[in-house]
């Protein structure tokens, strides 16, 4: 635990960091009772995570539904109150920030989300929703922002002349870039990115993530983009951190996790993905993970993937649980047993090597 | 003889703005314990295209046209009380969405149960041991418990393990899987994938898989055939598909995929939007957003014609053959050098 | 389930003492004189006002009051004695309570009926000349008064075509000997055929466009076209799959509507002259009445929790995600 | 209900005036013309009144008593003056000591009441005592124990709780003798009221009868009795089976019985009647009336108008600064009222025009219109007198007429002067502006559709009650113009005790004096009850008994 709990304190922000989140948990109470609502447990969504985003990085989050990574994404912007933990942006304490102290900063942080059909009002225009930030924050006349909201679709791929246009005319592509556009308005610095592109086609899937990509090099844009397609988050990060269950399972940069990945959730995630060759794809034996993910109500004991894990280790991982170990380069991994190499099959991750992975990473930021 | 014949099957909806074109000539074959996988994006036609076959269209303001021979029998002109008897039996189907293909007040016991009865006139004990043995062999733990639960005590990949079992109970010789994995997570898929394999070799049934995703189709059909506005643009063998690739289409597709195997910068984009059926282009209704286009595209259909190399190879594009291979050549290359 | 259904009872006795309590307020807020309907209304004098009040206690403070009135019924199930012409309440409300309920119960069947059958069949058959049909009836049910309708069928059936009463009640177990009344099950059925028709008018008109929607809706479910799928015919479907969905949502409006219906009650009683709980709450307003009208509130709102609950235990049984949640 | 409420019972002849006839009174109407037998069905908009005698007040309540009541002494079944004399019934005679304290009445044997049991002088004691009883709070107490009016000895030590019986009433043999504390003329009068019938000492002491399900549950000795009480729905009379012509007992009694259906809808009503379902609508609604008279005509056949004893006023009120010592705008207000109208929002035959206080039923009436509309005097006279301009004026919200007829006061007060924003109009349901108007210092200058009936026909009744200023009290006000002029209380205090001629005289003189002197309110109109019939009834069996303002229900036949 205590290597987990590891974090950041402000004295050591490294100036590069644009967000250091802490230690957040996001528990949401079940309660029961007649009159007296007592809490008899709470969902753990967000159990003590801590990670850093630097300017100018995209951190791909890629976890299964119930991971806890939309939660994670809403606590961060502050949609969601923490229950417990810190959370720096551009070196900022924001995590205890009332609504109006947190005002100014919302310019600086926006978000977009999944499903473009349902986050545009469908009786606004589109001018008015990518202008509306800016109306929110005063920033500019009317005529201004007029102005502003054309530069912005023109920038987003879409034709200026539609500002008086209803969602309902656009394709789920182009209320994407609607999406994107609203969230540019205000010159945010980082963008949360919550599964934008699954509601899409395969086609208009490429248009958008390349827009993304462009924009962050013309604006030099920091992204967290979560997603469940570990496909996309590949293509899209540069620094990729695996949830499960509101737990960090690894986390390190994109190629080192697709190549060479230490924790076995992240193995077995990988070897599932289909993959559009079929020579490639059907050589290999995916790593098939046995029954469901477990309720985060009642997470199992110390590690929360033993129930399912290839390795588990009788004795040891449902006894103690693994902190991040490092492996190096800001490698980390939450496994006792971590894979010594990739790819593996099903019948080799089995065998997991009885020598224990490095000590725990000391006291230090986390990966750089 | 093919287990099933589709030939120039068309399907068009009527609605109040005009008449929608779902699916417009499609024909293909599935053989028996063969796999057909059919992609495209939504709007393509390919899940019009099999509840044509199904006959699961609304009657109200549908027509089709085509045959849909299935042991000398045309489906599409089949009385539906004979239709019925097929459905179920014969030719089964699973859906996209496990959460809301069962019956939220009924146990899955009673579905499955329902799903036999409807075809064998057997007791209520012999079907639920039929239910229970479907349960088992998909993988329900606890099955005996578990079959007087309702939809909503299970998992999203337990419920479609149910439609599966419930698809399978009649050993159908055909199962439809209509985006049988999109709504899953990626350890589901793999799961779901995996037992469909491992049941399509015990039951040696046929499928039709259809899906949007390319990986999913690498790794499961034998054949594939690419949809595009209502139309088929390629069919062929999954291995050709994959390494000669003959419709910019498919090499858009194939481009705009972030892989897992292989690294790029950019992704390639198809440009545009998907073509409006309503008013569908003139041609070929790639050609807006097909950055080969010729004249004769935007006046012509092309027809679904062989490669000459491969005659199992169908395509339908002006291109000439040489300049396809060069630039699908070109295509898996760019991609190479980049993981390289 | 158990737990549920004691948080429920709770919440329905907190709601019941908040809403005997507002209605006691909102009575004494006004310039009312519930001692004046004994003394001859208008020209009531001085001194028996003051007699009276003295008997009723209404000079007492208005908790005390409510007090003596929550006393009286919690220990006694005693809900006092009218201030307008001294008749025990309970009596009143249980002579009053099985015409309401005749009406509520036997309206609620006919719009039930009614809802169902054109609801389904348009359903089915959208934009057929039935489902127009239905539409205009529809319109024609929200739009109208049920005092309007009740007019107009008295007038149409009573008094031109002479086929039906044209109001008063007749009781289901036979008229009070010596009466001369009308009286038993026929004649109770026969009287109270207007007053259902005028009663279901508006509620059929609303169901029959909800059981549409739903059914219309049910039938664009997946899980129907899994039943189709598997071989199923449309009747099994219908009957199986689409019915008991769409009917879930109809039973929890069932549930809500109770106290609307009831509501609605108070007109069709009126114009029909039907003794009920609606008849006697009107008169006690009018009389100042305030021991009638509250004991009309308390029984009602009684039978509406109730209602409701039995609702609920049914829906939970009707819906399994409910039940087993 | 509120038109019924209206329908006042007159039964008090005043004092001296008051003659007891001493020959046998004449049996009813030969009614062999008549049909015997049948219900008569009444339907009315009301709600449920008292059936028990000793609660029974007023309106439909007396109208139902008269009938099963038998009294002391009573009146006939008669129309007209005929029926306001009082005739000896069960008592066969009475005796007054030479100090008009004690009254000795002879009880007739033969008198029976509905269970079979006989009517004995203990009979009339018992309704004394239960008019009195502390729990029983019989609305009747307060004419037996009025310090300065009727005051039975013992009858408040009762009413107090202190007693069960009251003391100054005994009997002996047939004999029932009444000790009053002092001489009153009005006790003859008073003892008619239905309070004090012959009571059966069946009923409980000190708890009232509500439901009645057969003869035997509250027995009556009059011509008819209670055989049903289903409060709000349905109450019958039948025929006392003991009811046996007699020394006294000459009542017609043609109907088998009458059945009231209660709160029953005005349009549903007025079909049943007109499909002859239902024989009685006391209450046809004012838009269906004029209809009515022109296809049956007027008291022929199926549609009859008959007057009550009723005024029609806007009280001003003269303790509040507007009308304060304001003779010229009170007489501006009277010029204005346009009556016409505000008559004709009741419909046709609702009543007349009436320009002061007293009636033609009043005694001492006089046929004199006073204030003439004139608008350009009444201009004249409001003119600088508006105080400050602003006005607030009570009306009645409930139904169609009363806020109509608000509507016309407020254009009048519009014409003389007042701005419309100025005009505060506060709207009352049902009886509520009475109860809001009684209470003294209330901000109300002047109240709309507002009027007063007899409870006995004298003008006492009217000026002193209404316009009396030491009778003004915390709340209950009737004084509701809050007159208070010590010349003018002098005036009525000595008129009230002139007896005879004279002194209808003098108070039919101060009506008319008051009205142009002090103007303490605006007289508007007089009021009738209008009926609507079905072809089931004997038109020639309605006797209007100008006593209680009804059709005497012993004279009704079918046909």
């Amino acid at each position: 635990m205590e290597a987990s709990t590891t974090g950041t304190n402000n004295s050591v922000v490294d100036p590069n960091d644009l967000l250091v989140i802490d230690d957040v948990k996001k528990h949401f109470p079940i309660t029961r009772g007649i009159i007296f609502q007592k809490q008899i447990g709470s969902v753990k969504a967000v159990d003590g995570v801590s990670f850093s985003v630097k300017k100018g990085e995209t951190l791909g989050i890629v976890g299964e539904s119930g991971c806890g990574k939309s939660t994670l994404a809403r606590c961060i912007i502050k949609l969601l109150e923490t229950t417990g933990g810190q959370i720096n942006f551009d070196g900022r304490d924001i995590t205890k920030l009332s609504r109006s102290t947190m005002r100014p900063i919302r310019r600086e942080m926006t978000m977009i989300f999944q499903d473009p059909y349902a986050s545009l009002n469908p009786r606004k225009r589109v001018g008015a929703i990518v202008g509306e930030p800016l109306e929110v924050h005063n920033l500019g006349s009317a005529s201004e922002i007029k102005t502003r909201v054309q530069e912005l679709l023109e920038v987003v791929g879409l034709n200026p002349e539609h500002y008086n246009r209803f969602p309902h005319e656009f394709s789920g592509g182009q209320r994407q870039r609607i999406g994107v556009a609203r969230a540019l308005a205000v010159n945010p610095k980082l963008i949360v990115c919550d599964e934008p592109v699954s509601a899409l086609d395969v086609s208009v899937q490429a248009q958008i993530l390349n827009l993304l990509k462009d924009l962050q090099d013309d604006f030099g844009l920091t992204y967290i983009f979560i997603a469940h397609d570990l496909n996309v988050v590949r293509h899209i990060s540069d620094r990729v951190l695996v949830m499960y269950l509101g737990k960090v399972v690894e986390i390190a940069t994109r190629d080192v996790l697709y190549k060479e990945p230490k924790h076995p959730y992240t193995g077995a995630l990988l070897s599932a993905v289909p993959i559009a060759n079929p020579e490639l794809g059907r050589k290999r034996e995916p790593i098939v993970l046995e029954g469901d993910v477990p309720s985060p109500v009642n997470p199992p004991s110390a590690c929360n993937f033993h129930p399912r894990c290839p390795r588990f280790v009788e004795g040891h991982c449902d006894v103690e649980e693994p902190p991040l170990y490092s492996f190096g380069n800001g490698h980390v991994a939450a496994c006792h047993y971590a894979l010594e190499r990739w790819p593996m099959d099903a019948s080799e991750i089995r065998r997991a090597s009885a020598s224990r992975a490095p000590e725990p990473e000391p006291e230090q930021p986390l990966p750089a | 003889m093919a287990l099933l014949e589709v030939k120039d099957l068309r399907t068009s909806f009527h609605t109040e703005d005009g008449i929608v074109g779902a699916v417009d000539g499609v024909s293909f074959s599935v053989e028996k314990g063969q796999t057909l996988g059919i992609v495209g994006e939504s709007g393509s036609g390919k899940s019009v295209t099999c509840l044509t076959i199904m006959g699961l269209n609304a009657k109200r303001n549908t027509t089709s046209s085509g045959e849909a021979i299935w042991k000398g029998k045309n489906l599409l002109t089949t009385k539906p009380r004979e239709l019925r008897e097929i459905r179920g039996n014969d030719i089964s189907m699973i859906f996209q969405d496990p959460m809301t293909s069962l019956n939220p007040v009924h146990t899955i016991g009673k579905q499955l149960i329902e799903a036999v009865q409807l075809h064998r006139d057997v007791s209520n004990r012999v079907a639920r041991a039929r239910s229970l043995e479907l349960l088992k062999a998909v993988g329900i733990p606890y099955a005996e418990r578990r079959i007087d639960d309702y939809p909503h005590q299970f998992s999203g990949g337990m419920r479609q393990r149910v439609m599966i079992a419930m698809a399978l109970i009649n050993d159908p010789d055909l199962l439809i899987a209509d985006e049988p994995t999109t709504a899953l997570d990626v350890t589901t898929q793999a799961q779901i994938l995996t037992l469909m394999k491992r049941l399509q070799e015990e039951f040696g049934s046929a499928i039709i898989i259809i899906t949007h995703d390319l990986g999913v189709v690498a790794e499961t059909a034998d054949d594939v055939l690419v949809m595009y506005g209502a139309r088929v643009v390629e069919h062929a063998s999954v291995e050709e598909l994959f390494n000669r690739p003959q419709h910019p289409y498919t090499w858009g597709l194939i481009g705009s995929l972030p892989r897992l195997d292989i690294d790029v910068e950019r992704l390639i984009q198809i440009p545009g939007q998907p073509p409006s059926l309503l008013r569908p282009p003139r041609g070929c209704r790639f050609h807006p957003r097909c950055s080969y286009v010729m004249e004769v595209c935007k006046t012509t259909v092309p027809e679904l014609l062989p490669t000459q190399r491969e005659p199992d190879h169908l395509q339908a594009c002006h291109l000439d053959e040489e300049t396809k291979d060069r630039e699908a050549a070109k295509l898996l290359e760019s991609m190479m050098a980049e993981a390289g | 389930m158990f737990r549920y259904l004691i948080r429920r009872i709770l919440w329905a006795i907190l709601l019941f003492i908040i809403i005997t309590f507002v209605t006691f307020v909102i009575f004494f807020m006004g310039p009312n004189d519930p001692a004046r309907a004994q003394c001859g209304g208008d020209q009531a004098r001085p001194a028996c006002l003051k007699l009276v009040t003295e008997h009723y206690g209404l000079n007492k403070p208005l908790y005390v009051q409510y007090w003596r009135f929550f006393d009286r019924l919690v220990v006694h199930q005693n809900l006092g004695y009218s201030y307008a012409n001294g008749s025990s309440v309970n009596q009143t409300i249980a002579k009053a309570a099985p015409v309401t309920a005749s009406l509520v119960f036997g309206g609620a069947v006919i719009w039930m009926m009614i809802a169902l059958s054109l609801g389904v069949y348009s359903a089915l058959r959208p934009r057929s000349l039935l489902d127009r049909t239905a539409m205009v009836f529809v319109l024609i049910g929200i739009s109208a008064h049920p005092v309007w309708i009740g007019l107009i069928f008295e007038y149409v059936f009573g008094v031109k075509l002479g086929w039906t009463p044209i109001a008063n009640y007749a009781n289901f177990f036979g008229a009070p000997a010596g009466s001369g009344l009308p009286g038993g099950p026929w004649q109770w059925f026969y009287h109270m055929i207007l007053p259902w028709f005028t009663f279901a008018l508006l509620f059929a008109a609303l169901y029959v466009r909800m059981v549409r929607a739903n059914v219309m809706e049910t039938l664009n479910e997946d899980f129907v076209r899994t039943a189709r799928a598997k071989g199923a015919p449309e009747r099994r479907i219908l009957v199986s799959h689409v019915l008991r969905n769409a009917l879930l949502p109809v039973v929890t409006m069932l549930g809500m509507d109770i106290g609307v219906a009831l509501g609605g009650a108070v007109f069709t009683e009126t114009v029909y002259q039907l003794p009920g709980l609606g008849q006697n709450l009107v008169v006690g307003i009018q009389a100042n009445d305030f021991a009638t009208v509250q004991g009309v509130v308390v029984f009602a709102t009684v039978a509406i929790l109730l209602f409701n609950l039995i609702v609920d235990v049914l829906y939970a049984w009707i819906d399994p995600r409910i039940r087993l949640a | 209900m509120h038109r019924r409420l209206w329908l006042s019972v007159a039964m008090l002849v005043a004092g001296a005036s008051l003659l007891v006839a001493a020959s046998f009174a004449s049996a009813g109407t030969a009614s062999h013309a008549l049909k015997q037998g049948g219900i008569w069905k009444y339907g009315t908009t009301g709600a449920s009144v008292q059936v028990d005698p000793q609660i029974a007040y007023i309106t439909t309540a007396w109208w139902l008593e008269y009938s099963t009541a038998a009294k002391l002494y009573n009146y006939p079944d008669k129309p007209g003056p005929a029926g306001s004399t009082l005739h000896p019934e069960v008592a066969s005679k009475f005796t007054v000591s030479k100090n008009g304290k004690t009254y000795t009445f002879t009880i007739r044997k033969g008198f029976k009441f509905s269970n079979g049991k006989p009517v004995t002088p203990a009979s009339f004691k018992y309704a004394i005592d239960r008019v009195a009883n502390k729990g029983l709070a019989s609305p009747g107490a307060q004419f037996i124990t009025d310090p300065n009016g009727t005051n039975i000895v013992g009858a408040a030590k009762v009413n107090s709780g202190a007693a069960q019986h009251v003391s100054g009433v005994s009997v002996k043999g047939q004999k029932l003798t009444v000790h009053l504390t002092k001489p009153d003329g009005t006790f003859m009068a008073k003892i008619t009221m239905p309070f004090f019938q012959a009571t059966s000492t069946a009923l409980p002491l000190s708890q009232e009868v509500v439901t009645v399900h057969s003869a035997n549950d509250l027995p009556s000795a009059g011509p008819y009795t209670y055989t049903r009480n289903d409060v709000n729905q349905l109450t019958s009379v039948r025929r006392n089976k003991f009811y046996k012509t007699g020394p006294g007992r000459h009542r017609p009694h043609n109907l088998q019985g009458l059945d009231v259906f209660w709160n029953q809808n005005e349009a549903t009503l007025y079909n049943q009647v007109a499909a002859n379902q239902v024989d009685e609508d006391p209450v046809p609604s004012p838009d269906k009336v004029q209809g009515l008279a022109n296809q049956y005509k007027v008291n022929k056949s199926r549609f009859w108008a008959k007057s009550q004893n009723c005024t029609g006023y806007l009280p001003l009120n003269m303790s509040n600064s507007l009308f304060k010592g304001n003779l010229p705008l009170r007489q501006a207000v009277n010029y204005a009222i346009e009556r016409a109208p505000y008559v004709g929002q009741a419909g046709p035959y609702a009543g007349d025009t009436w320009t002061h206080l007293f009636n033609p039923g009043v005694p001492g009436w006089r046929n004199v219109s006073l204030y003439k509309r004139n608008l350009a005097t009444a201009k004249k006279l409001a003119k600088g007198h508006l105080k400050n301009g602003k006005i607030t004026v009570y009306f009645r919200s409930s139904g169609t007429v009363n806020p109509a007829q608000a509507q016309i006061v407020r254009s009048d007060l519009q014409a003389i002067g007042f701005q419309s924003g100025n005009i505060n109009m506060k709207g009352f349901s049902g009886g509520n502006i009475y109860t809001a108007m009684g209470v003294k210092g209330n901000d109300a200058d002047m109240g709309v559709s507002m009027g007063w009936c007899s409870d006995f026909p004298d003008p006492y009744d009217w000026i002193n009650v209404l316009l009396y200023g030491p009778s003004i009290q915390a709340d209950n006000n009737v004084n509701y113009s809050y007159m208070n002029i010590a010349k003018w209380n002098k005036k009525m205090a000595s008129a009230a005790k002139l007896v005879g001629p004279k002194r209808y005289k003098v108070y039919g003189q101060m009506d008319l004096d008051l009205m142009k002197q002090v103007a303490p309110l605006a007289a508007t109109r007089t009021y009738n009850n209008r009926y609507f019939f079905s072809n089931r009834i004997n038109p020639k069996s309605l006797v209007y008994q100008g006593i209680y303002q009804d059709f005497s229900i012993g004279a009704m036949a079918l046909k």
